[in-house]
C-alpha cells in the first residue's frame, strides 16, 4: 500500500517531464576556456565527493551503530535521485532564462545541449559542465537535511520530500540568487550559497526535526556516536571538498578561486580552533566532535563570503562562526528544546545566516569585482550600509520560504505516506528495519 | 570442581593469567563485560548533549577449577588483580557438577 | 618450496625485461597542452583513487572481518606490481608501435621517454603523463579481478595470475582497441573500457570463479558483509574517480570530457535508482548494498559509451545496467550456481557486454566526431546497425581470448602453488593465516 | 592552571603577529597562467587531503581504539593551527624576502596580498595559491610528528610544540632550502621535501620519542593496532595526495610534473613491493602494514628526488627505500630500543635522508632544467660527486638545527606544562582522558 | 548468595538498572551476547544471496545478591524487563558459594 | 534444572544449534569469548614489534535444561562440536535453582 504511493508519484513526476521534454532546444556557443574547463571539472568532483563519501562519512559518525548504513542510505539516494530531476527538469528551472521567479523549461531532460553549448551565466565553460557543478550543490543540499532528521524518519518519505523541496524551495532559490532571479538583481551577495545551501538545508532541516518530534530517549537514553572516526574523515573530505564548493563558485581557474580558498581554508580552521578552545575552557576538555563542528561551521559561514572578501576575514569570519555555531548548539539548542539529531540548523542554518550577514559587512569591492560588477561592491567595512540591509532581506525572504514550504510539505507527506518509522523499527534500528541490513 | 568468576580491570589480564598458569592452571575462558558498581563512570559531551557513562568496561574471567583448588585460584586472582582502588572488581565461586573436555571426551578434573 | 616459485618467477621476468631495456630509444616531440595537462593529470590522480583506497574499501566492506585485510592486500598488491611492471613492458607492449596484434618494445623501462615525449596517441599531453594514466587502468582491471575469488585464493597465487593475465590478457586487449591493433581498425567503440576494463575482469573472475569453487560454506552458512559503510565509502570514490576513468578518456579538459562525465553520473544515479526500486518492489526493502551495486553497474556500463552519448542517454543505458544486472546477480547467478564471491561478473562483466553493446546502439555522431573519426560515428538510433555488429564482434573476441587464456593460466597455477588456501587457513580467515595480521 | 599557559602563550603569539601587521604591503604583479593556476588548485587540495583525512587515517589505523581518536585529534589541530599561523607569519616568513636565513615581514597577516599578486619564486600562479599550496607542507609536517608521540603526548603539549617547531624549525629550513636562504644558494637539491618535510619530521619524531621515554607496556603488553584497514585506506589518500606534493612542486601544468608523479609513483610501488618481498622471505608472510609502510616509504624517499630524475630511478630509489627503511625499523630500532610508536623516524626520517642523498646520484641534467637551471645539474651518475656533497652538508645542517631546537623546546615544555599523559590517562586511553570521548 | 543470571532486551537495560538500584543492589555485570529462541529472527539479502538470521541480540545481566533478597530481585528484573512480546528473555537464579572484593578482600554478603 | 556451559569454536554453532534444536531445545544463549589453553596461539608482527596471541576466539554457549535432559544436552553438544583437534572446548554443567520467563512469568521448566 504505502509503497504503490511512492511509486506512483514517482512515475508521475518522471512522466510528466518526459513529455514536456519535446519542447523546441535552443544551441548557445561561446569561447569555451581548457584551462577553466579544467579547473572546474575538477571542482565537480570534488563537491560530489563531499556528499560522497563525505557527508555520508560525517553524518554516519555522529549516530549510532544500528542506524548508520540508513544514514548513509539518505546520502546516496540524495545523490542519485536529484541527479536524474536536476537533469529532467532542476537545471532548466534554475539556471536557464531571466525570469524574476523561475527559469524556462528550455533544457528539459537537456534536451538542446551540445558540445559546443554553454550558459550565459558561465560562458567560458561547457554547458554540460556547468550543469554538473550546479548539480552537485543542489545533491548535497538536499542531502543535508538528512542530518536533521536522522534515526528516525521513513526513507520513503524523506525521497519524497526531497523531491517535492528540491523543485518547490531548492531550485527557485537557487534561481533567485544565481540564476538572475530578483534576489540577484536586488543585489544580494551569495557567493557559493549561504542561503541557497545553508541556511535552506538548516531552515527545513528544524523544521523537519519539530514536525517529526525527538527521537525515543532523546535527552534520557545515551545517544552518542558509535564510531566518531567516520565522522572526522568525512569532516577531511567535506574540507577539501570544499575547495572546490567555494573556489569552483569563481567558475574559473584564476585568483579569485584562489582567493575565495584561502578565506575558506581559514575560515574553516579558526572555526575548528575556537569551538575547541570554548570547550577546553567550559568543559575542560576539548573533543574531536567540536574541532569538526567548528571546521564545518567556520567552512558554512564563509561559503556567501568567501568570493568577496580578503583572506584575514575568513580568519574573524571563522572565528565567529566557532562562537556562534557553539552557542547554538548548546545554550540556544537546550532553550528551544528540540531535536536536530545532528545540529544541520545550528550549524548550517545559523552558519549559512551568519555568514550571509557578515559578507554584508566584510565584502570588498577590491575582491569583488567581476563583468557584471565592473567596480566591485564593498560592505560595511567599507562604508556601504545598504548592502548588510540587502543582505538581511534576501535571509528573510529565502528562510520565509523555506520553512513555509517545508512545513506544508512535511505535513502533506506525513498525512499521506507517514514521516515516521514505528517504534519498535526504531529501537531495532533503521538499518535492519528499514534497510534489512546492518553492521556486524 | 568450582567454577571461579573474576570481573576484574582490563590491564589487569596479563597479571592475572601469569599468575593463574603459574600455580598450574591451564586454561580460562575471558569475556569483556560492562561493569556497573561504586565505581563511578564519567560524563561525556557531545555538543550540547551531556551523557553519565555508568557502566565500565570490566572482563570475565571464568575459570573451572578442581574443588581442593578454588581456595588458592581466589587468592591469585585477588592479589594478582588488586590495584586497591575502587573497581578492582568481584570473584564469585559456583559448584560445578560436571565437566567434559569435547575433544577427548574426559569428565571432571581430567577435562580441566 | 612455493615462496621461491614465485620470486624465481618474478626475478626471470624483471631480469628480462631488463636486459631488453637497452634497445634505441625513439623520441617523438609536439605541441603539448597545458590546460590538458591540468586536467589529465588529476584524472590520472583520480582513477588511482579508485583502486586505493576505492576498490579496496568497496571488496573489504564485502566481505567478513576475517578477509578484510587479504582482501585490501590485493588491491594495494595489483597496485605495486602492475606499476611495476606497466613501466617494464606492458605500456610499451599495449601503446607504442602500430601492430595489429600487439605493440612494439619501443619503451621496455620507460627508456627514451623524455621531457618533450608524447605518445601519437595523445599529442597534446607528456608521454608520462599518458603512461600513467593508461598504467591506473591496467591497476584496477586486475584488481577487480580480486572480488571473484575473495575469501578462498591464495596471496601467492593471486600475485602469479596478476602477473600473466596482465601480459597476456590486458595488455593485448588493450592495445587491439585503444592502441591502434585490429579491433580499432575494424571499428569498434569502447571509450573507457567496457570491453578492455570491465568484460575482461569480469569474464576472468567469473572463470576463477568457477576453477577456484565455491567459499566453504557457500549457501549454507551466513556469509554476509562485516561492514557495509566501508562498501558505501568505496562506492562514493568509485563514483568521483569514474570523472576521471570516463571524462579523463577525452585525453583532454574539453566539452567531451564534460559531456562523458555528464552521462556518466546520471548512469550512475540511474542504476542506483532502479536497483534499489526493483528490491523495494520485490523484497519489500531498498537495501544499501542494492544501491550501491546499482551504482557500479551504471558506472560499469555507461563506460564504453560515455564519450559517443547524449547526456539523457546516460539515463537510458543506466537503467537498464540497474535492471539487467540486478537479474544477473540474482536470477541468472542463482540458476548456474557459481561463487562469485563479489559478483565482478554480474556486474561488471555483464554490464561492460551490455555497455558495449548498447554503444553500439546509442552512439551519436555529433558526439563522437574527433580527428580520428571527422563525421564522428553513429550507432543503430541513427540507423546504423553495422555499429552493433562491429561492438558484438569486438565482444567475441576480447570475451574469447580472455576466458581461454584465464582458465589455462588459473590451471597452470593451480598445478604449481595452488590456487586455493587450505581449510583451516580458510577458516581462521586469510588476515591471520596469508597475512599475519588482523583487525581486533 | 595548565590550560590558562597554554592560552596565554597563544594569544601572545596571535597579538604579535597582528601588531606587525600593519607593515606596509607590497603587491608584486605579473602573468598568472590558468592552466597553471588549474593544476596547483588540485594540487593544494591533494596535499591538503593527505593530512586530513589521509595521515589522520593512517596514524589511526595503528594505534589501539583507546587512542584513536586522540591520534586523529593530533592531525586535526595541526591543520587549523598550523594553517592560523601561517597566515600570520609562517608565510611571509619562509617565503617572501631572500634573506639567507630567514625572510620578511612584508606578509604578515597576509598584508597586501592582492588579486594579482604573485611571489618571485612562483610567478605564474596567484601568490594566494602559492602561500596555500605551501601550507599543506606545513601542515602535513608538523602533523607527521605526532605518530612518534602517539598514545601518551599530552594534546596541550603537542599544540604547543607545534606551535614553536613551525616557528623555529619548519619556517627556517624551508626558507633555507626552497626560500632563497642559503642552503638552496649553496646548490642543495630537494625538490619537494625530503629534508624540509621527511627529515625533519623524523628526527623531531626520534627526538620526542625518545625524551618522552617508551608506552606503557611496550615490549611486554600487545600493543597492535585495532582497525589496520583504516591505515590502508589512510595509505590510499596519501598515495594519490602525493601526486598534488610531488608533481604540484612543478608548480605548473608541465612535463616536469607528469615526470614527477611517473618516478614517485614508480617509488612508491617499488617501495611497497620490496617491503612485501622481505617480510615474506624473512617471516613467512607478506603483511599489509609491511606493504603499506613500503609505499610510504618510498614516496618519502622520492620525494626530494621526483622532479630530477628519470623514471626508472624511481624503481631503483624506491627499492632501496623499502630495504633501508625496513631495516631501520626493524633491526636498527631494535638496537637502539627507542619506542617512536608509528615509525615516523624510521621511514620519514631514514627515508627523507636516504632520499636526499640518492638525489645526489641520480640527479639528471636533462629532467632538472629550469629557469634557474638552464643546463641542469647532474649527479654522481654523471660524473658530479660534488653534488653528493652538498646534499650531505644540507642534511648535516638541517638535521643539527632539527634535532637541537626540538630537544630543547620539548624540555622546556615538559618543564612548564608537562610532555606526558598521566599513567591513569594512558590506561584508560587518550581518547577518553584528554578529549572525553570515545570510539564504541 | 544467588548469582541472579537475566537475558533480557537490549533497550530495557536502563529500566532494569534503575530498579535494582531502587532496591539497593548496587552492583552488576553485564555481557553483550546473542539469543536463540522463540523468537524469530529476520531474512537479510545481499545481492543474491538470502540468510536467515536466527540469532537476535540480548543483554545478559549478572548479578550476586544475599540469598534472603534473590526473589525480590528477580522480581524486580521481570517486571523491569516486560514488554509482554515474545522474547523478553529469562532469568535464571544459582547458588553462590563465596564472594569476594578484590580492593578489599571482604568475603560473602559484605562483598557485594 | 541444569545450566550446561559449553565453550567451542566458532565455526560449530550452526552445528551445535541443529543437534539441539533436533533434540528439542529450544532456547541458548551465546557469548563471544577469547580462551586460553593447551591450544598455542600464534605469533603478530607489526614492522619491528613481535606479539605472542594467546587467546583465541571462541564461542560460549549457555542453555538450561531439565534436569533429567542435562545428560543428552551435554552428549549432544560434545558430538557436534567435536573436531578432535586440540582446542575443541569444555563443557560445564552447574546446577539451576529457579528459571522465569520473562513474558508469562512461568517458573522453571515451564520457563525453558
Ligand atoms: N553484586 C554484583 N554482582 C555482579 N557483579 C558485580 C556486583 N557488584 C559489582 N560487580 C562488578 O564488579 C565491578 C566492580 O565493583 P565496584 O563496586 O565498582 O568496585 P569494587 O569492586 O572496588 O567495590 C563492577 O563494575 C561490576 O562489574
Ligand atoms: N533454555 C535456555 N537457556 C538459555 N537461554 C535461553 C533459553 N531459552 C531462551 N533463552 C534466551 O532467552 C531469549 C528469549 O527467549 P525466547 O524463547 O526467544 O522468548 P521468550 O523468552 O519470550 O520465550 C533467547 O533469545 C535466549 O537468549
Ligand atoms: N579450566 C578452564 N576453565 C574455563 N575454561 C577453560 C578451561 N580450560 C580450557 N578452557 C576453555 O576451553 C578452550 C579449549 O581448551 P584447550 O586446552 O585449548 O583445548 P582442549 O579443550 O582441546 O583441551 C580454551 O580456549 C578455554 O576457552
Amino acid at each position: 500500500m504505502r509503497r504503490t504511493t511512492v511509486w506512483s508519484r514517482l512515475i508521475i513526476i518522471a512522466a510528466f517531464a518526459f513529455v514536456s521534454a519535446i519542447t523546441p532546444a535552443l544551441a548557445q556557443t561561446s569561447k569555451i576556456d581548457a584551462a577553466d574547463t579544467a579547473w572546474m571539472i575538477s571542482a565537480t568532483a570534488l563537491v560530489l565527493m563531499m556528499t560522497i563519501p563525505g557527508l555520508a562519512l560525517f553524518y554516519a559518525g555522529l549516530v549510532r551503530k544500528k542506524n548508520i548504513l540508513a544514514t548513509m542510505a539518505q546520502s546516496l539516494a540524495s545523490v542519485a535521485i536529484v541527479s536524474i530531476l536536476w537533469a529532467a527538469a532542476g537545471y532548466s528551472l534554475a539556471f536557464t532564462g531571466g525570469g524574476a521567479w523561475l527559469g524556462s523549461l528550455d533544457r528539459l531532460f537537456l534536451s538542446g545541449m551540445g558540445m559546443d553549448s554553454t550558459n550565459t551565466l558561465a560562458k567560458n565553460i561547457p554547458e554540460s559542465l556547468f550543469m554538473l557543478y550546479e548539480m552537485a550543490f543542489a545533491i548535497i543540499t538536499v542531502a543535508l537535511i538528512s542530518g536533521s532528521v536522522a534515526d528516525r524518519m521513513k526513507f520513503s518519505a524523506f525521497l519524497l520530500f526531497g523531491i517535492g523541496w528540491l523543485f518547490l524551495v531548492y531550485v527557485p532559490s537557487a534561481h533567485w540568487v544565481w540564476g538572475g532571479g530578483f534576489l540577484s538583481t536586488m543585489g544580494v551577495l551569495d557567493f557559493a550559497g549561504g542561503t541557497v545551501v545553508h541556511l535552506n538545508a538548516g531552515l527545513a532541516g528544524l523544521i523537519a526535526a519539530l514536525v517529526l518530534r525527538p527521537r525515543r530517549g532523546y535527552g534520557m537514553e545515551n545517544l552518542s556516536p558509535h564510531d566518531l572516526s567516520m565522522a572526522v574523515v568525512g569532516t577531511g573530505l567535506l574540507w577539501v571538498g570544499w575547495f572546490g564548493f567555494n573556489g569552483g563558485s569563481a567558475l574559473g581557474a584564476n585568483s579569485r578561486a584562489a582567493m575565495a580558498i584561502a578565506s575558506t581554508h581559514l575560515a574553516a580552521s579558526t572555526g575548528a580552533f575556537v569551538w575547541m578552545a570554548l570547550e577546553w575552557w567550559k568543559r575542560g576538555k576539548p573533543s574531536v566532535l567540536g574541532m569538526i563542528s567548528g571546521a564545518i561551521a567556520g567552512l558554512g559561514t564563509i561559503t556567501p563570503a568567501s568570493g568577496y572578501v580578503l583572506p584575514w576575514h575568513g580568519i574573524v569570519i571563522g572565528g565567529l562562526a566557532g562562537l556562534v555555531c557553539f552557542w547554538a548548539c548548546t545554550a540556544l539548542k537546550e532553550r528551544l528544546h528540540y531535536d536536530d539529531s545532528l545540529d544541520v540548523f545550528g550549524i548550517h542554518g545559523i552558519g549559512g545566516t551568519l555568514g550571509t550577514l557578515l559578507t554584508g559587512i566584510f565584502a570588498t569591492a577590491a575582491m569583488s569585482i567581476s563583468s557584471e560588477m565592473p567596480n566591485g561592491i564593498g560592505g560595511v567595512l567599507e562604508g556601504n550600509w545598504n548592502q548588510l540591509k540587502i543582505q538581511a532581506i534576501g535571509i528573510a525572504v529565502t528562510g520565509t520560504w523555506c520553512a513555509v514550504v517545508s512545513f506544508v510539505l512535511l505535513k502533506l507527506i506525513d498525512k499521506s505516506v507517514g514521516l515516521r518509522v514505528g517504534i519498535d523499527a526504531e529501537r531495532m534500528g533503521l538499518d535492519i528495519s528499514l534497510h534489512g541490513e546492518a553492521l556486524q | 570442581m568450582k567454577l571461579v568468576i573474576a570481573v576484574i580491570k582490563p590491564f589487569k589480564l596479563v597479571d592475572v593469567r601469569d599468575a593463574l598458569t603459574a600455580m598450574g592452571v591451564e586454561g580460562l575462558t575471558v569475556a569483556e563485560v560492562k561493569g556497573y558498581g561504586r565505581q563511578k563512570g564519567h560524563t561525556e559531551f557531545y555538543r550540547g548533549a551531556e551523557y553519565a557513562v555508568h557502566f565500565l568496561p570490566k572482563l570475565k574471567i571464568e575459570v573451572v577449577v578442581p574443588s581442593d583448588r578454588a581456595e588458592k585460584v581466589v587468592e591469585a586472582i585477588r592479589t594478582s588483580a588488586l590495584t586497591g582502588q575502587i573497581g578492582d572488581g568481584k570473584i564469585f565461586v559456583i559448584g560445578v557438577e560436571k565437566a567434559v573436555r569435547i575433544r577427548t571426551g574426559e569428565a571432571d578434573d581430567n577435562a580441566l
